[in-house]
Order: C-alpha cells, then structure tokens, then sequence
C-alpha cells in the first residue's frame, strides 16, 4: 500500500503506483483550502533515511476532487488523507472525499505543520472528537494515522477505536533536523521536519507491537519497510498489511511488485499459506 | 544513496548579461548534458538547475534572475557557499549526426555543453539562440568557438533573424535534412517544435520544466502525464514519451500541485 | 562525555574511559537496591543503531558507593545517574551520591524499565517535584535526562528548569523492537527495548534544537554522536557538551580521543576559537 | 558491523556425557580457538558459547548444563532454531614449539580445537583433561585421534591421574620442558597453573569467564581490572596483562554489576 504523501498528488502518479504492484494507494494529505507547503528544501537525504518538511502542500479538497474523479474512473483501492485543525475541518474534507474513495484516513501525525497533524494527534480527546465527528459524517472506513513520538501511542488509538475508527495507521516520519556544519543552519526551509526511512522502523515495529496488545481493529503497519522481510516483521508485530513511503525513492517505483514478490518467496520457503496466519505472531 | 547536499565554496561567477549569471564550482561527479542540480541557497530555498559547464573536477550553473530564489544566487560571489545535490535526471540521447539546436531564453545555458558534446562527438551541429532582444542573448561566444552553425534569433529582430525561434527552426528544417532536434526554452516553443518534428521521423527531444521539491523521484511534485516524474524519468522526453504526457504544452503544477494553465 | 549505561558498572571502567579521553563520564543509572535487569538478549544490532534492554541492572547504591570511592581517588569528573519511581527514592539515592560526583543526572528516560525512567518522564509534574526534592537535598549540581518520545520535551525541560535543575540531558534511547522472522519472536529478552545510535541523531538534534530555544541552563546532547562533526552537529544546534554511547561500540573505547580530535580539527579549519562561540548557532 | 543475530537450524546434536552435549550449525565466518559466540535460545536467554568444533562451513559448540539456559539448549535437537552471533573476543596466540594444554571441566570443550589446531601447527602437544570424577570427562577419543600426548586426571581417580589437574601440571611442568602452557576451567584452577607459571619465563594464557551481556565492549558487564572487557580483550590472557587484572581468581561481577568473591 502507498503511504500519504509520496507520488500522491495527482490522479497520474497514483495510477502508475497501482501499476507497479502496490494494492492500495492514500492520497497526499488534503486540507480544506490551498496550501503551497514549506519552502524548499523539503528533501534531505540522511546516513539511515530521510528527512522531508513538505508542509502539507495541497490543492485544497475541491481542487483536489477533479483528480479523484478521474481516478475513480479505474480500478483501484483509493484512501483519501485529510488533514484538518479541529472536527469541522476534518469532517468537512472527508464528507467531500466520501464519494470518491474506499477509505478515509486521518492524519493525526504530521510533525512539521503548525497547528495540524501530530500537534492535534497528541491528545486522546482530540483524536476521539474529530473522529467521531468524521465517522459520523461519511460510509466509508476511517483509519486514524498515529505518531509514535506521543506519550503513549495505545491509549490515543484506543480512544480512536472507540470513537468508531475502522484502523489504526501507524506511525508517521518522526521530529528531526539535519544541520548543516558549513553553513552553520538547518538545511530544510522549514527547518524541522519529519524523519522516515530504514532509520525508523523498529520504532514503527514497536508502535505496532504495543497497538496490537490494545486494540481489536486492523492495524496498518508503516515506517522503513524497504524488503518483503520489513513487512513480514510488521505483519508478526501485528499489522494486517503495511504501507510503503521512503522506500519508493530507495527502491524505485517498483518497489511494490518487488515486496509482493519477496513476500511470496519468504511465505513459500516457510510453508506459509496466507499472510493472515502470521498476524500478531510475535506475541 | 548519493543525495547528501555537498556544501561548496562557489570558485567562480561571471555575469553573462544584465539578468544571467554562471557560477563555476567544485563537483567531481560526471554530469550529463541535460542533466540538473538542486540547488540550495542557504536560507532561502532550493531550486533545479541545469549544468551548464561541464569540465572534469568543476562544473557550472546559469541562470536568470526571475524571483527570490534566483535573485538570492545572483548576488552570490567567489566564496560564498552553496549546497549541491545530484545531478538528477537524464540527458539528451545525442543521436543522429547532423542536429538542430533550439535554445530559447535561458534554455541557452543548458543547450550550450549539449552542442559542445555533439561536436566533441563529430556531429554537424546548428543551433538557434532565440531571445526577446538581443541584450538577453548569452554563450554567442563560447558556442562561436566550437564548430557549430550559429542562428541567432530575436523577437525584435535586435540582432540576428527577426522573429520567433521556432520560425528560424522551421526554415532551417525545410531546407535541410536533420537527423535530430534538441530544444530547451519555454514550453510553447517547444510545443511548437513538437509539432512540427512529428510530421517527420526525426528524433526529437525536448528539456521540460515543472516544479520540484525533492527531485529524486519521491514527492511526486513534479509528474506529468502518468505518473511520469520529470526529476527522474525527465528533464529530457523524447517524441514518443511526449505523446503520453497531455500536460505538454498544456499546464504544469504549483508548490501546492494545482494546475495552471501555461 | 561518556553516557550513562556504557562502561560505567565500575571504578576501573570508567578510568579507563577518562583515560580515552572522556572528558567526563555519567555513572550507570543507580537505584536504591540491587536489580539484576532483564534477561538476555539485552543488546542486538540493527541495520542503523543498536537496540538495548538492560533494564537498569545494579548493585544498589550502597554497593555501588564502593564503586564511587575508588574513582574519587583519582582525578575525573563523574556524574551519578539515579533512577527511581518517586521522588523519595530519587533523594535517597542522589543523596548517598552526592558526597562522590561531581554532578548527578536524573533518569527520567529509560524506555524499558516499567514504573521507571520515561514512564515518570512524560509528567511534567512528576519530573517538578522529583527535581525540587533531589535540589534540596544534594550540593552539586543536577541534570535533568530527558527522552525524545514525549508529547512535548520542551514543556518537561522547562519544568526541571524552574524546580532546579542545572543542565538538560537529551535524548535517551526511543521505544523500539526488533523481532525475528525465523523464530517470530521479539528478539530482546524483555521484548522491547531503547534504541540508540547513527540512526537517532537526527531526532536527539531536533530535541537539543527545541530546548535551546526555551531554557536558559545548558544542555547535554547525547543520541548518535559517532563523529566530531556529531558533536559539532549537535553544539550548533545548542547544546554545550555532549554525551557518548553507542559510538564506544562503533568505533572503540578510543572514540573519545579520535572525537576529540576531530573537532579540533574542524575547528581549526573553519577557524573557531572556542567550541563556545558555536553553540547555539543554527538559530 | 556484524553482529546481528543469525539463526541457523541445528544440523547435528551429539550427547557427549550426561550433562554435555554438542550442537552443530552452519556458520561460514572464520573462527580461532578460544574466541567464542553469544548464542541465543529464543524465549529463553542468550550466553556466551566457546566454539568447540571448526570446519570450514560449519561450527560447534559443546556445553555443560548448569541452569535454564544450557537445560533448555539440551533439549534442543536437529532442526531447532538457534540464534548465533560473533566470533567474537581472542583466541589462544598458540605460540611455542612445546605445549601444555590444562582443560578443567568444561574447559575441554574450548581446548579441544586449540589441540587440534596446534597439532596441525607442527607443535608437541600435552593435553591435560581434568575432572571431578571420570564421566564428567568427554572429548577423550577427539583428541586421541590427534597426536597430542594425553593425561587425564580425575579427582577421585576414577580414570587417570588421580588428584587436581594442578597437580598433574605441575608434575609435567617439572620434568618436561614446556614453552607454553594454554588453559580453560574454574577460575581457581588457572589461578594456580599462573602462580606456578610465574616463577618461569614460560607462556601462560588462560580463558576467563565473565557474565556477558552484549558480548561487544559496550555494556560494561564482563570487565574485569581497570576497564578491561573479557568479550573484547580476552576472554584469552597473557600472564602480563593477568597480572593487571587483580579481580583474577578473586570475584566475579553477577548481572547487577555486584561482586561475588569466586
Ligand atoms: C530541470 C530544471 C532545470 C532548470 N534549469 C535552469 C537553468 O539552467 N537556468 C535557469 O535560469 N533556470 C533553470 N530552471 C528554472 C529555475 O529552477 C527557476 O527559474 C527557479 O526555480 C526560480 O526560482 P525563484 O525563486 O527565483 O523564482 P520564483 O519567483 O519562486 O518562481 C518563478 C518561476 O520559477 C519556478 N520555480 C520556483 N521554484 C521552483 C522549483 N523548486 N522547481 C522548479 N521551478 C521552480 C516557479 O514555478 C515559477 O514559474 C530549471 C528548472 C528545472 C525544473
Ligand atoms: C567466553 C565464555 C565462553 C564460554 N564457553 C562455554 C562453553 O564452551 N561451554 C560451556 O558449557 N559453558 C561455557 N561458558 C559458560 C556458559 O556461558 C554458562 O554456563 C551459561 O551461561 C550458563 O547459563 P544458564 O542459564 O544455563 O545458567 P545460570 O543458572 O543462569 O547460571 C549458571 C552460571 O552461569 C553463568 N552465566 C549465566 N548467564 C551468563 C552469561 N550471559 N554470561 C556468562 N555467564 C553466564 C552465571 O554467572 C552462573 O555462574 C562460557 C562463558 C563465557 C563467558
Ligand atoms: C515526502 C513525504 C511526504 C509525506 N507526506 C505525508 C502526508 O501528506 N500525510 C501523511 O499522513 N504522511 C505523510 N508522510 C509520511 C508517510 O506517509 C509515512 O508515514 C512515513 O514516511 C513513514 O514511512 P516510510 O518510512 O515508508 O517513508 C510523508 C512522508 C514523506 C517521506
Ligand atoms: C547498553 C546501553 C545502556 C544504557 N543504559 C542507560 C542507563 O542506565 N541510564 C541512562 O540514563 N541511559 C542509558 N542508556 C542511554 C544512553 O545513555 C544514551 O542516552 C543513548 O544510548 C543515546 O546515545 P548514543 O546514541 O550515543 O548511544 C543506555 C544505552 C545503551 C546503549
Ligand atoms: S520533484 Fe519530487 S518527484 Fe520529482
Ligand atoms: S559483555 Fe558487554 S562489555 Fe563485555
């Protein structure tokens, strides 16, 4: 599945990345109006992953339907992101998306938007608040994206869970900067930004462990699974399927077909018929 | 992984015309022609930029001052520090053996070691610089001292052919038999081109630019047609990627990946 | 600076780190009474880091006292790391040390120790009162470490600024997990664990970044520093001094010496004077 | 780095005694005698493991059972999975012509691969294997096969020499000329075999135990003298740096870091 954020922004990408073996697709992260994101240096490469401070940049949800709708024309598993500063602005984006897409997931999580994603993310009343509100409002399923960088990532998720959320999505890129030593300064324009990649999986691993011990909704395991054998690990924590971000750049587009295949070649040399038997195995 | 930002002293600037500069710095990394930087201006922002010098140990940017970004680079001199990130992208395929050149406004600055290439590749080389006005042209020099055949074009007709870039092509190309075109300049002018190669067989390749942030492929700002990144797949597309790619010619993306209409 | 948790459950360890040229070392984290720590596994290697759960073994202060003694004979700056689960036990410890460091540093971070460490951690409150009576109660001077998985380090930092505290420490290692595909099982005897090295640097230097801009006492960086430009990295980003760990692993007890090294060469190229004048600076 | 766990099946278990036993697994990575593994038993504990058998693609280990973790390492068998990292720490430096071996206990199982390798060295070998009591003793017909001169001591006198192996070294010692003597077992008994050792100019290298944790000069756990790492500078030493190391055959440190006098 393609993680929020990554080759997302436009019906065209979203196709290719269908293409190229992932089952599902989440949108970029969609507001309520146009955002232009963070100035650039949004991108920095890192010794054990990478750093980026988009900033949300967005259409705006109505803008951003034209391009749901021309996807919607093909085949294809479509979760649509929304992003909001409180319940109305959520709900408002996700009732717009509701038309459109087979799910709905909540970013709760981004670390490098004022006011937005992990700064709402942190409080288990907020979290349960607009996701009631949202699942009120809409038939598809809502996922909630979670942080792992909060005090305790299960109580937020189980207040999620009872405010009616379908899964749990997690985590999001973690608080980092990079600094530059020539010049002295940060080197992303904003700054600060989110840290994803190989760096950050056993972080997301553990997340998931705790989530699974928790909660009796799916789990969707995110954060450095670059190989067929970062998804099985989830998948034992407990995540019924995963998402791929930072690996599209480390692995290429076809990152997706080629974790199918080594997760098909690991299931076969261990005599492991479905993925659901290995769910949670680990504890 | 190879995309560190390498922070560099800038080794040398030279002011090219009123609005155009080249900065010469240290970059051991071979690079194509056609092949692009990010660029960091610490403290103000990050932008794609075409090598437009290519030597073994050094290489070179040139660029127009159209904004805040570009502004902060012109004033940049010897010693002041940028960052270096790539080269991203592909270059131009350089095939056929007798090529056209259309390099409009800055487009100049990446066509320039492009045409030197071709000639150190023993190809019979023309190129069209078009500009505006004859104060906005830049490398008349440096590409009079390979061998190519020179066009100088301008809308006012300042110096050179009066007219636009694509009316000299045209000529060019009715009475001669190129095996190839090779362009960069502004979109509409390249659209032009387009058109008017794909009456023909020959090879054709055009430099697109869009809007890019991470330009490794990964943030998808930048795509046009399906899915199709130009900081990856691009900046080059041939006659037959092009014909996948609707936006051409059409409208690109802003920061926030809203189409504007070109 | 050696961290805490590294070469440290003895006098002749420690010596010897000084004598690699550790400019200070931070003693294992005591408590009141002997605990033998979680069972082995305690450390494994991941692709980027090292994954720990010792689980605050010791032999208890009053044992540990011995320890103390032997070192004060010689030369070195130590500080005592104390752990505990309430502000009596923190005193009581910190207090049995005081008379043989130089400084404490209180550990409200351990992610593996339950009832300990980062579960006290995330309470503002707690840290408060814990600070004020260990403030009250010792002469020398006392560091605060604090952990990067918190809803917000800069609220927790502040709160040990105002009870007393002299320095900040950050980061400790963050919640992590790595489980075997062969087996299926968390590989860590206690499952879970902290993660430490290259792959948290980014992470530790957004924190250092965060807390500059709110405190007025120094900070200690600690989290991945492998390299002098490490060091370097996190002093621009504002922290004062900084502590080693994981680096003793990756790059040999010399790590120090060769760190040391290395700034001052640094230095010397770009013509800085004193560590002093680059703290702070990417602000 | 290289230190991450590699699981691996069992691929032979043999029952060496009632309590020893030893396991074999496919290990490719190079190994001297005396350096030794941590070895993992999932969902039980991971501990420091000698290698007792070196081949090319495969290794062994041989072990006594003590407590939870060697019983449930036991009962493993063909195809259980086990958890394998390292080499780690030294090995025996093997040097002289004329060699005394003095293994005690479960000292045999790390002894045995240094006899055989010193017997491919060329060296004269004397192997002393001692016990408490006969069937404590394994290894016997291995290292028969060698060439090494062998002398087994019991305790009880239940086979060979009767008495400490202390003893039967130190009846050698005085009639044969050695160049070094390389010992593993109770740390007293080493502590004996080095006095005796010390009025000479003979090589002694003894291997010493310590409870370990990461197994990598890290945690602290195994040090012994002035922060000297039993996993990373031993577990094989010298009688110069024996003698900087005044903890030997005097205490140990438990998993809480607490002395414990031996
Ligand atoms: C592959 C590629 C190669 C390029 N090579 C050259 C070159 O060799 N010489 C040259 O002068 N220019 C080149 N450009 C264009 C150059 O990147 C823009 O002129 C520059 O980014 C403008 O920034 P600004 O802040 O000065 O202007 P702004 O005021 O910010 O914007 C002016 C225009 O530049 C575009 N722009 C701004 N930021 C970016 C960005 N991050 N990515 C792409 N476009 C941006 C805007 O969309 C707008 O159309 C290239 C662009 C691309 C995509
Ligand atoms: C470098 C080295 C090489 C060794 N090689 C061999 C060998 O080849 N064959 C063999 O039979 N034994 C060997 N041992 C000893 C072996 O590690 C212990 O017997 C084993 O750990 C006991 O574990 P247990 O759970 O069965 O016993 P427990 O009941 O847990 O303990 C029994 C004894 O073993 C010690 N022990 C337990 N855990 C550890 C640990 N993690 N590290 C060190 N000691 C520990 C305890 O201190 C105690 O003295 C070696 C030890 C070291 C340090
Ligand atoms: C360039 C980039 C942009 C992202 N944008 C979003 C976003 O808009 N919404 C969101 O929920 N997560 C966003 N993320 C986070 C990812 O969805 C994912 O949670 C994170 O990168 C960890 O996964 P990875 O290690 O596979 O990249 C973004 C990540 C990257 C690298
Ligand atoms: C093996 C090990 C043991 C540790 N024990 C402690 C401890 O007892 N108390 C403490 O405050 N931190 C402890 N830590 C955390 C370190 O002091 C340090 O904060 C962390 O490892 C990050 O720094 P590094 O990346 O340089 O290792 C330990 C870390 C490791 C790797
Ligand atoms: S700039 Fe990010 S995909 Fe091209
Ligand atoms: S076992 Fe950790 S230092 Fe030796």
């Amino acid at each position: 599945m393609l993680a929020s954020g990554i080759m997302d922004e436009d019906a065209g990408s979203m196709l290719r990345v269908l293409e190229s073996g992932a089952g599902a697709v989440v949108t970029k992260s969609i507001g309520q109006v146009q955002r232009k994101g963070h100035p650039n240096p949004t991108f920095v490469e890192l010794d054990c992953g990478i750093l980026n401070a988009m900033g949300l940049p967005n259409p705006g949800i109505d803008e951003y339907i034209t391009e749901l709708k021309e996807l919607k024309k093909q085949n294809g598993i479509i979760i649509g992101s929304v992003f909001g500063s409180n319940a109305e602005e959520f709900t408002e984006v996700a009732f717009k998306m509701n038309a459109y897409v087979n799910a709905l997931e909540l970013n709760f999580s981004c670390p490098h938007a004022e006011g937005y994603g992990l700064e709402i993310g942190q409080n288990p009343k907020f979290v349960s608040e607009i996701t009631s509100s949202v699942v009120n409002a809409v038939s598809v399923p809502v996922y909630v994206k979670l942080s792992a960088q909060v005090n305790d990532i299960a109580s937020i998720a189980t207040a999620a869970e009872e405010a009616g959320a379908n899964a749990i999505v997690a985590i999001n890129t973690l608080k980092a900067m990079s600094i530059n030593l020539e010049v002295k300064k940060p080197i992303l324009g904003n700054k600060t930004g989110g840290y994803s990649g190989k760096a950050i999986k056993p972080i997301g691993v553990k997340a998931v462990y705790d989530l699974y011990d928790h909660l009796s909704i799916p789990i969707i395991g995110v954060g450095g699974v670059e190989t067929g054998l970062d998804a099985i690990e989830y998948i034992l924590a407990g995540a019924s399927s995963v998402q791929i971000g930072t690996a599209v750049y480390t692995r290429g587009i076809m990152v997706f077909d080629r974790i199918c295949k080594e997760i098909t070649k690991w299931m076969e040399s261990h005599n492991v018929q479905s993925i659901s038997d290995l769910i949670g195995v680990a504890h | 992984m190879m995309d560190k930002i390498i922070t560099s002293k800038i080794i040398k600037d030279t002011i090219e015309n009123e609005c155009v500069k080249t900065i010469m710095f240290n970059h051991a990394e071979p690079i194509e022609p056609g092949q692009f930087y990010m660029i960091w201006i610490p403290g103000i922002d990050e932008i794609p930029m075409s090598v437009s010098v290519i030597q073994q140990k050094k290489k070179g940017i040139t660029f127009r001052t159209v904004g805040k970004a570009t502004k902060a680079l012109f004033q940049k001199t010897k010693n002041d520090i940028i960052g270096i990130r790539g080269p991203y992208g592909n270059g131009f395929s350089l095939k056929g053996e007798k090529i056209l050149f259309v390099a409009g406004g800055t487009g100049i600055a990446m066509i320039a070691p492009a045409v030197e290439q071709a000639i150190k590749k023993n190809k019979v080389v023309d190129v069209i610089l078009g500009a505006k006005t004859k104060k906005d042209l830049f490398f008349i020099n440096r590409l009079k001292q390979t061998k190519a055949t020179m066009h100088l074009s301008t809308d006012d007709g300042s110096i050179g052919f009066k007219g636009f870039a694509t009316e000299k092509a045209n000529e060019l190309l009715l009475t001669n038999s190129f095996d190839a075109v090779y362009t960069c300049g502004p979109e509409l002018m390249m659209k032009k081109l387009y058109q008017i190669c794909l009456k023909s067989n020959i090879i054709f390749e055009a430099s697109l630019e869009r809007y890019m942030k991470c330009g490794v492929g990964l943030c998808g700002q930048c795509v046009v047609g399906k899915g199709i990144r130009v900081c990856v797949e691009g900046p080059v597309f041939s006659k037959s990627m092009l014909k996948d790619i609707p936006d051409f010619g059409v409208f690109n993306r802003d920061a926030s990946g809203k189409k504007q209409l070109l």
